[in-house]
């Protein structure tokens, strides 16, 4: 079980020190005239062991902001700081290493960590249970399917046992039901471990279903358009009605956004 | 700087600095206008004269190699054409070598196709010399402006002189590229025995006594001032070993080609050889005055810059063992 | 339109049997469904048929008496020769000793390319300082190099080993540098996120990464080395070691037509040889990153 | 922990500043941020310094005394020679006359290796048959070359431009079939469902597709042109031209070592010249790639 | 306006001619042991201008059978025919040029047809246009975000001009205004072109809303689960009741088939 809400919105207020922090971040892509604001004065925090949502239209920034965080990018303007936590990311591609197995992939992750072959091979072999690709370890990644890449990307960021953990539309290529199952997993293992999400997604309700805060993001340039607190208790599920209530509100001012930028 | 060789692989062997070297390094080419050489090793004619001294025997493929070799002191003695010697010479300002017995002379004709019965016909014709400023070039331009044809070095003039590797002589001249060559043994025997050629000179009429250098032995100058006793031993087998060549030119050409077969994998048919052989006089003379003199002709038709060759030869230890065994000394003018 | 029908074997026709025929072209060597010996066959037909019409038109030309045989020697006489060559031992020995020193060479020049490529593709200051004189070097005419060798090693095999690194070991390391500079950035990425950093990154990442075009660079480099080698054997002559390079020259320098082309034909087969163990190897990695797969 | 607080130009402090130092080294040639000038002082100055570092040790091993100034030349003597000869109008043209010959033949070469590469890496049977013969082709000394050369062409340039061809073609036709083999198969089938078949496939897909692969055996093509041009030289001298290859030669027939070392300099400083040509390329695709975005 | 639905399913039904027609089709990747039985014995065809969607677990075989559609990859048995119709696909991926524009990437589907420069420029810059992405064509695809990059796949697969359209999750990372309004520009140019559209999406409300059929497959190895007619008018709205309840009939069904098959 997670801290009870109110609990988790008082620390945040306190000030205490936030896991990752955006300070008026912005991202200047290219230069000059050709140079696009892709984020615009962004300030964002995301306590320890909170999992925040992000939503935005297609191409507002969100990708870019993860990429920052991430460490990936500097930012044109602004501070960042994640307080010398270790970062583990999912990529929206799959991003796996076609010349090694699926097993490999995953165990690239327990490399750096000097973890022994031994158990390196045992724990990818949980990590893609927990994906549900138990019997795939010896496949190369071009004898899976779009969404089996997906997991084993998934597979390779749970394995990093960070403590942030960014994920870029994780579920996006995955089936209702195994994208459930996966919920399910993800919420588990967020909790064991105290991780902080940042979770981008398009699906509004799945956004809601795991999120502790819902962050909004408005497009061309990418700013803070609203954030909503989740105060629904967990288990959740999806197709609950207090899910489906929030993720209407949240749909609606989203479309608000969208149409005030025009198509 | 004097500290020369030091270091450098296996020079001289010259391990205490004692009495006796363990090891000298001489170099030659698988050639027959080099038989002396050859003659020498396969008869263990130097061996036996340098006693406990190994002879290391390396071979070259051309002049540049054996020069940068003795230069680099990785070699101490090498037989080799005038030209590269020259050049050694020159480029050390004479500190670099010396030479120290003549090998050979003779051997080097202008072979030409048999429509061409006199030097007229050479007009506007193609001529092969060996390479660009060495001594058949030289020889061949010197006697063409004496005729009154006029050469250049960029293959203009009367008679158009293309230098190119005496290989390639053959197979071009076969084809038709080119309508002569001056060239050394034994490609003149092939030109004429393969490709019907015919020789219009024969350039030991061109020099006084018909004879002028095509083969000597030079040392290097810091060896030969640490190990006299070892030159003197060298030269020792090179006069045997001339002396063998000439009492029996028949058994030494079967020698010479004995030892081409073992280097290069392939005789010289025996008529080739035999014509080759008749051709070259071996003889421990430098013949002095045709090296001053071919120098002379390079420097006149523009090929060289002036040399000065005083001192370039170094034949007091020759003329010690000639003496020695009564035959006549030789001059270095 | 009535429907087509096709063998269960699932030839589909119509139009598709005509892209499938195009994309067959793209499937090379992956043909696993047939026996290993018939693809060994199907591997060695083309390349008799290719030496077979070598043969005519050689033999062709030399019946043409364009050229006297001794200039231009025969498919009968060249094969002759290389016969007799072959019953030689001393030739083959010319052979083992030229192989040897063709793959220590190699070797060292895979080694020093290895470190001067990773060294050269990942310092900013380096690459512009020596990134150009790579290609610089590969320009360089080994003959240019001997003074050099024989000044530093003398006359022994070692300066005849230094001119083939010179010669292999810019390629090599401008394979690396290609591959390094291609590798998609989203690997990179991943890596950097995963936690790789300096000779992590580079060996567990990079390194793999750039494989195909370090191989490329490999089977360049082996030319060089060959080339260098075979300029080297000349320069440097080793007693009592006959080698293919001397070889070579001396049928030259005979002016022997059919024992030039009989030595050819070894460095050919030779070659040709490398080639395919290059190639076996090309073949594994395209099979690992799913490259033959072109058609699912 | 207190907030880190960095400059408003972005550098994030802690751990990311660590990190992209570390990918700062990834990002090479891309730095768009400073002006022309700076952008060319920032590649010229590490140049600069390797060869002032060059110099300092050849100019050390040269005081040592270890071999006479006759043997190995020193800096001073090298390049007041270089000097001599720069200002010989003779000399110029030489270079004129070798950079010439080695455009026309690279030139020839890249037609014919696109050509060769082309239909190799595409129809099976013409790989399996000729495939292995492009290495074996690149193994052979170009000197091996010449005899047919000259029987085909005589005393001529184009015998000098066939065994160019010859050294040069095979490096980049493997560069373009490697390119072929190492083409994404997400994009053939791409581009099959567009309907790009055989040649317009070939033309709008592979060949662009290929062109890092086929740049490097672009720059590989060069160097074996290059080599094989100044072996060229030296067996086939052409009337009224002067060449850097005869240049060569001669230098080390005259024992020349400072000459030796001029010449070898220039060949350098064009080779360097060459590749910076092709890095400018280079740079371009990745440019327009996306690969030297590798921070985003 | 599509054709009423009687009359389509009795088209279907009297053996008129289909656009796409599986007759017993198998595939099976790899050989002997190691083989893996992707698609058993399916068969299945597309009426001229019907719209038939693809639901389907993750690694069902939903890609593969598009690629069988396509002439990507030939059935290891059973007959497949397209009557000689021309095919356009969007990939999972979206399998850009990378060395070309956005726009040039789109241009890549005329320039085959032999469409003049100028005009294919133009008509480049209408499909963007369509998916939203006007000011994008001179951008290259690295510049984009993964969302921009699978509407420049889509408007390529739209330039075709193809009879029939096979789409692999084609909105799969797009927020849910962008879907919606391409979901309105897809239906249009089915309607106007008279398109046979196969649709593979993970997005069960999607497949209702967009379809005239929802083909469900099973799992390991794929077969046709079960096929459902979307017997609801159009234009319809993904959040009407009526998607809404076949949706979660097919979702129902879906479920129970992810779990026959086991995790
Ligand atoms: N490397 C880049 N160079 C230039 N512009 C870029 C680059 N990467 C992203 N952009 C631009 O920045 C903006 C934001 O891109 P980003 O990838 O962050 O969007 P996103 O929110 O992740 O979108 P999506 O949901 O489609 O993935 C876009 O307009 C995109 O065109
Ligand atoms: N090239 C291949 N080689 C071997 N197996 C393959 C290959 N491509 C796909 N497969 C296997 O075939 C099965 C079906 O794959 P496919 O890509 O068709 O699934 P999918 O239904 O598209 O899944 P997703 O929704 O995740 O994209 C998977 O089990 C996959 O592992
Ligand atoms: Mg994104
Ligand atoms: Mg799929």
């Amino acid at each position: 079980m997670t801290a009870p809400l109110t609990e988790r919105a008082a620390r945040r207020a306190e000030g205490d020190e936030p896991a990752v922090r955006l300070d008026g971040v912005s991202k200047i892509y290219g230069q000059g005239k050709n140079g696009l604001l892709a984020l615009d004065n962004i300030s964002l925090s995301v306590a320890p062991g909170e999992f925040v949502s992000l939503l935005g239209a297609s191409g507002c920034g969100k990708s870019t902001l993860l990429s920052l965080v991430a460490g990936l990018d500097s930012p044109t303007a602004g501070t960042l700081s994640v307080g010398g936590r270790k970062i583990a990311m999912m990529f929206q591609e799959p991003a796996l290493f076609p010349w090694l197995t699926v097993s490999a992939n995953v165990e690239m992750a327990l490399r750096v960590q000097g973890v022994a072959k031994r158990e390196r091979r045992q724990r990818a072999a949980e990590f893609l249970d927990i994906v549900h690709l138990g019997g795939f370890g010896a496949k190369r990644p071009h004898e899976l399917s779009g969404g089996m890449r997906q997991r084993v990307s998934l597979a390779r960021a749970l394995a990093q046992e960070a403590d942030v953990l960014l994920m870029d539309e994780p579920f996006g290529a995955l089936d209702a039901m195994t994208r459930d199952l996966l919920h399910d997993e993800l919420e588990r293992i967020w909790q064991k471990r105290g991780l902080s999400v940042l979770f981008v997604t398009h699906n509004v309700r799945e956004a809601v279903r795991l999120g502790d805060r819902v962050v909004l993001l408005s497009s061309r340039p990418g700013k803070v358009a609203e954030e909503f607190d989740v105060d629904i208790e967990r288990p959740r599920v999806t197709d609950s009605p207090e899910v489906a209530e929030l993720a209407s509100a949240v749909t609606a001012r989203l479309r608000q956004e969208v149409l005030r930028h025009g198509s | 700087g004097s500290s020369g060789t030091t270091g450098t692989p296996g020079s001289g062997g010259s391990s205490g600095g004692g009495d006796k070297l363990a090891e000298v390094r001489l170099g030659y080419f698988p050639n027959i206008t080099h038989s002396t050489a050859l003659v020498g090793i396969e008869k263990g004619l130097f061996a036996k004269h340098l006693g406990s001294t190994k002879l290391t025997a390396t071979t070259f493929n051309a002049g540049p190699a054996a020069i940068e070799a003795v230069f680099s002191g990785a070699i101490d003695a090498t037989y080799i054409g005038p030209n590269p010697a020259i050049n050694a010479w020159a480029k050390s300002k004479g500190k670099a070598i010396k030479i120290i017995a003549g090998a050979a002379s003779g051997g080097v004709f202008l072979v030409v196709k048999p429509e061409i019965n006199g030097v007229e016909d050479l007009k506007g014709k193609k001529i092969a010399t060996p390479q660009l400023g060495n001594t058949q070039d030289v020889a061949l331009r010197y006697w063409l402006q004496e005729k009154g044809l006029k050469t250049d070095t960029k293959g203009g003039g009367d008679v158009n002189i293309v230098p190119q590797e005496n290989s390639q002589t053959l197979q071009t001249f076969a084809t038709g590229d080119i309508d002569g060559a001056w060239v050394p043994e034994p490609f003149a025997s092939r030109l004429i025995q393969e490709s019907k050629g015919k020789v219009l000179i024969d350039e030991r009429d061109l020099w006084p006594n018909k004879q002028f250098v095509i083969t000597h032995l030079i040392v290097r100058q810091e060896f030969a001032a640490q190990h006299p006793d070892v030159v003197k031993q060298l030269l020792e087998g090179h006069v045997e070993a001339n002396a063998a060549i000439n009492a029996d030119p028949a058994d030494a050409a079967k020698t010479v080609n004995a030892a081409l077969e073992k280097l290069s994998g392939k005789p010289l048919k025996p008529e080739v050889i035999d014509s080759a052989f008749k051709n070259i006089t071996f003889t421990n003379d430098p013949i002095a005055s045709s090296l001053v003199g071919s120098a002379d002709h390079a420097i006149k038709i523009g090929l060289l810059e002036p040399v000065d060759l005083n001192g370039i030869y170094d034949l007091k230890t020759l003329n010690e063992v000639l003496k020695a065994k009564g035959q006549p000394e030789v001059a270095d003018k | 339109m009535a429907v087509d029908q096709a063998p269960a074997a699932g030839q589909p026709s119509d139009i598709h049997a005509r892209q499938l025929a195009g994309l067959d072209a793209l499937e090379l060597g992956g043909g696993t469904s047939s026996g290993l010996a018939s693809r060994l066959w199907g591997r060695t037909w083309p390349m008799l048929l290719a030496i077979a019409i070598v043969l005519a038109i050689w033999q062709g030309v030399v019946w043409s008496g364009r050229w006297p045989e001794y200039v231009f020697a025969g498919p009968a006489e060249t094969l002759g020769t290389l016969g007799e060559r072959l019953t030689d031992p001393e030739y083959w020995q010319a052979i083992a000793v030229t192989m040897r020193r063709a793959v220590t060479g190699f070797a060292i020049a895979v080694v020093v390319g290895l470190a001067v490529g990773a060294v050269v593709s990942r310092i900013k200051v380096l690459r512009a300082a020596f990134g150009s004189l790579i290609t610089g070097l590969q320009t360089m005419p080994s003959i240019a190099w001997f003074p050099l060798a024989i000044l530093l090693f003398g006359l022994t095999e070692s300066a005849i080993t230094f001119v083939v690194i010179l010669g292999a070991a810019p390629s090599i390391a401008n394979g690396l540098i290609t591959g390094v500079d291609y590798t998609p950035p989203i690997l990179l990425r991943a890596s950097h996120v995963l936690g790789f950093r300096r000779l992590q990154l580079y060996r567990h990442v990079i390194l793999p990464a750039s494989l195909p075009s370090f191989l490329a660079g490999l089977k360049q480099g082996w030319a060089f080395a060959w080339r260098s080698l075979m300029a080297g054997e000349l320069v440097v002559i080793i007693a009592h070691q006959s080698s293919l390079g001397e070889r070579l020259y001396y049928d030259r320098e005979l002016a022997d037509s059919a024992g030039l082309l009989a030595t050819m034909i070894i460095i050919l087969v030779i070659g040709v040889g490398i080639d395919l163990l290059f190639e076996t190897g090309d073949n594994a990695l395209r099979r690992r990153w799913g490259l033959q797969q072109v058609r699912n």
